[in-house]
C-alpha cells in the first residue's frame, strides 16, 4: 500500500462514522482529493484482490471499512461485540438497597441513595432481578420493590436469609418496621448493636 | 543546573516552584523530593534535618490540612528524637530507628519507577487506536447476566458510604418517648414499693421502649423519685422508692 | 487470504476488545486451535508485508487489530479519533502497587503509597482497571484488588509477565547513586506527571 493508503486506512479503521473524500484529504496537507479518491480506490481493490474479510463500503456520503457480510452469522453466533454485560454501579447500588430493605417503594431508594430511581429501576425489572411485590399503605399507594428469583439464582443464594449480614449493613439498612413485632425484634437489634 | 544563591531549605533550591497541594503524591513522594533535591541517600537519612525540612515544606505548601501528611511529620518528629538519644558506642542490639522509613522509601521508589514504565507503556498503546466503529450486538438473546455477590456487598457498603447523616438516628422508627416512660414508671411506683426492669419496660416492648425506658429510669434516679439496684451482676435491674423521698 | 484468515479478520474488526484463539476458534467448528494459529500468523504478515496501515498486536491474552503509531497524531489532529486520556501519578502508583501485589487490600496499598486510597480505587474500578477479587481473611473483611483485563488492554501487554520483574527494577533503578546521571531519571518522572 502506499503511505497515503495507508494513513487513509488507518483513519478509516479508528473513525466510528463514515469519512468523506474532503475529511480524508485532511490528513496529509499535501494530498489532493483526486490523490486521495485514487487511495481509496486502491485500498478497495487490494480489499477484494487479496481476499480480504473487510471491504471498503461507500455509504452516508463517505467511506467505512466494514466486514464482509458472508461472516456476519458467524460472529454474531460468537458474539464478540458484547462482554459478558454486566450491571452499572448505580444498577448494583440500587439492587443493593432492595435486597436489604424489601420490600421498599423507590422514595425510600432514591431518600437512601441521593439520586432519582426511575430508570434504573425500569432496568433491574427489565432484567428480572427485581419485581413489585405490593403497594405501600402511603399516600398515593406507591409500589414496593423486592428481588425476584433470578436475583437469588445470579447469586447462587438459596434464599435471602442466604446473604451475608455484616453488623454495619444490619444496622445502616434494617428495615424499619412501621409497628415492630416486638421482643424479638428489639432483642435482635440490640444485638446488633453491642 | 546552576545555582546562583545558596538556597536556604529544599524548596528554596527551586524558585518558581508551584505550590500546590497536588504537587506531590503523598509523604513519601515529598520526602523523596527533598532527599532527591540534597542528593541524599536514602539508605543514610540525615533524620534531623530532613525532619525540619519536612515541617518546614508542609507548612509552606500549605499541606496542614492533609492527614497524611501530618502523620508522616509526627513520625519524623519521633524519630528525630529517636536520633537524639544517647547511646553506648557499642551496643550491638542497638537497631537503627531510621531502618522502618528507610525500607518504605526504597519500597515507594520502586513502586513509582514501575508507575512511571507503566505511564509510558500506556502512553505507547495510546498511539495505536482500536476500531471505531463497532457493529450492533446482535439481536440474538443477550448472555446472561454477571452479578456476583461481592459486588453487591461493595454496592452495600458504597451506600452506606453515601448515607448522609449518622445512621443509628434514620433507623429508630420513632423519637424516643421519654415523657411516656416517666409517666408509666410514675403510675408504677404509686402502686408498687418496688418492681423489676422486665415490669417497667411494658408488654412487647421495642428498641425504642427500652431506650425511652431506660432513659426515663436515670432521670428519675438522678432526681431522687427512685433508686437503682442490682442484685447481684448480670441480674435484671431492681427499681424501687426512694426511701427518702418515700418517707418526705 | 485463506477462507479462515478472512473469517478471523471479519471477527477481529467487529470486537471491542483483544480476542484469544479460543474464542477465534469457535468461529469455525473445524479449526483446532493451531489452524487458527496459523491463520493469525498470515494476517499479521499480511498487514505487515503489504505495509498496511493496521496491524495485528498481541494483548492482553489475545490478539487485536490496531492502528500502527506513525498514524497517531495525523489521525488525532483530524479528530477522527481520540487518545485514551493519561492516567494520574496517583492513579499508576496505586495500579503498580495492585499489579505486583495482587491480590492486595486497601490498607497494604496506603500503606506503601503512605496516602489514603479510596478515591482511586474507586476511580479505578469504575474505568474497569481493577476489580475486586476476593476478601481477606482479617478483621473486617476486607475487599482484595486485583487487575482486570482492562489494565493490560491499557499498557499494551500480553500478560502480567511482560511487567519489569521487580528484582530487574531494584537493580536497575537503585535510589541514588553518588555519580547521578540525574537528569534522565527525573526527566522521564516530570514527563510521566505532566
Amino acid at each position: 500500500m502506499t503511505p497515503l493508503a495507508q494513513l487513509l486506512e488507518a483513519a478509516l479503521f479508528s473513525a466510528a462514522r463514515p469519512l468523506t473524500v474532503e475529511e480524508l484529504s485532511t490528513l496529509d496537507p499535501d494530498a489532493t482529493l483526486a490523490d486521495v479518491r485514487v487511495a481509496l480506490e486502491q485500498i478497495r481493490e487490494h480489499y477484494d484482490f487479496e481476499q480480504h474479510g473487510v471491504e471498503l463500503q461507500e455509504l452516508a456520503g463517505g467511506y467505512q471499512v466494514l466486514t464482509r457480510p458472508a461472516h456476519a452469522a458467524a460472529i454474531e453466533r460468537a458474539q464478540f461485540s458484547v462482554r459478558t454485560p454486566k450491571l452499572t454501579a448505580a444498577a448494583l447500588e440500587t439492587l443493593a438497597v432492595i435486597a436489604y430493605r424489601q420490600p421498599v417503594g423507590r422514595a425510600e431508594i432514591e431518600e437512601i441513595r441521593g439520586v432519582s430511581a426511575g430508570g434504573v429501576l425500569r432496568t433491574l425489572q427489565e432484567r428480572g432481578l427485581i419485581e413489585v411485590v405490593g403497594r405501600s399503605e402511603a399516600l398515593g399507594r406507591p409500589m414496593l420493590y423486592g428481588t425476584a428469583p433470578t436475583f437469588l439464582e445470579l447469586l447462587g443464594l438459596r434464599d435471602l436469609a442466604d446473604l451475608p449480614r455484616a453488623e454495619e449493613l444490619t444496622i445502616a439498612l434494617q428495615p424499619h418496621r412501621p409497628e415492630p413485632e416486638g421482643g424479638d425484634d428489639a432483642a435482635a437489634y440490640v444485638e446488633a448493636e453491642s | 543546573m546552576a545555582a546562583p544563591e545558596a538556597p536556604t531549605t529544599a524548596l528554596g533550591a527551586t524558585p518558581g516552584f508551584v505550590v500546590r497541594l497536588d504537587a506531590f503524591n503523598g509523604p513519601l513522594d515529598l520526602l523523596l523530593h527533598l532527599l532527591r533535591e540534597e542528593q541524599l541517600e536514602i539508605a543514610d537519612i540525615p533524620i534531623a534535618r530532613i525532619a525540619d525540612q519536612f515541617l518546614q515544606a508542609i507548612h509552606e505548601l500549605g499541606l496542614n490540612q492533609a492527614a497524611d501528611y501530618l502523620d508522616m511529620a509526627s513520625r519524623l518528629v519521633r524519630l528525630k528524637a529517636q536520633m537524639l538519644l544517647p547511646r553506648n558506642v557499642d551496643d550491638e542490639g542497638w537497631e537503627d530507628p531510621r531502618a522502618e522509613l528507610v525500607r518504605r522509601l526504597l519500597e515507594y521508589q520502586q513502586i513509582r519507577e514501575i508507575a512511571v514504565w507503566m505511564g509510558r507503556s500506556a502512553e505507547r498503546r495510546a498511539e495505536r487506536f482500536a476500531r471505531g466503529y463497532l457493529p450492533p450486538p446482535p439481536a440474538l438473546p443477550p448472555p446472561p447476566l454477571a452479578l456476583d455477590l461481592l459486588e453487591l456487598l461493595q454496592a452495600v457498603e458504597r451506600v452506606i458510604a453515601a448515607i448522609p447523616s449518622p445512621v443509628l438516628h434514620r433507623v429508630v422508627a420513632r423519637p424516643l418517648d421519654v415523657e411516656s416512660a416517666t409517666r408509666r414508671i410514675e403510675a408504677l411506683l404509686e402502686s408498687q414499693e418496688q418492681f423489676g426492669w422486665l415490669d417497667a419496660l411494658g408488654p412487647r416492648p421495642t428498641i425504642v421502649d427500652v431506650l425511652s425506658t431506660l432513659l426515663a429510669l436515670l432521670e428519675l434516679a438522678k432526681r431522687g423519685v427512685l433508686r437503682l439496684a442490682q442484685p447481684t451482676a448480670f441480674a435484671p435491674m431492681v427499681i424501687a422508692r426512694d426511701p427518702a423521698r418515700a418517707t418526705a
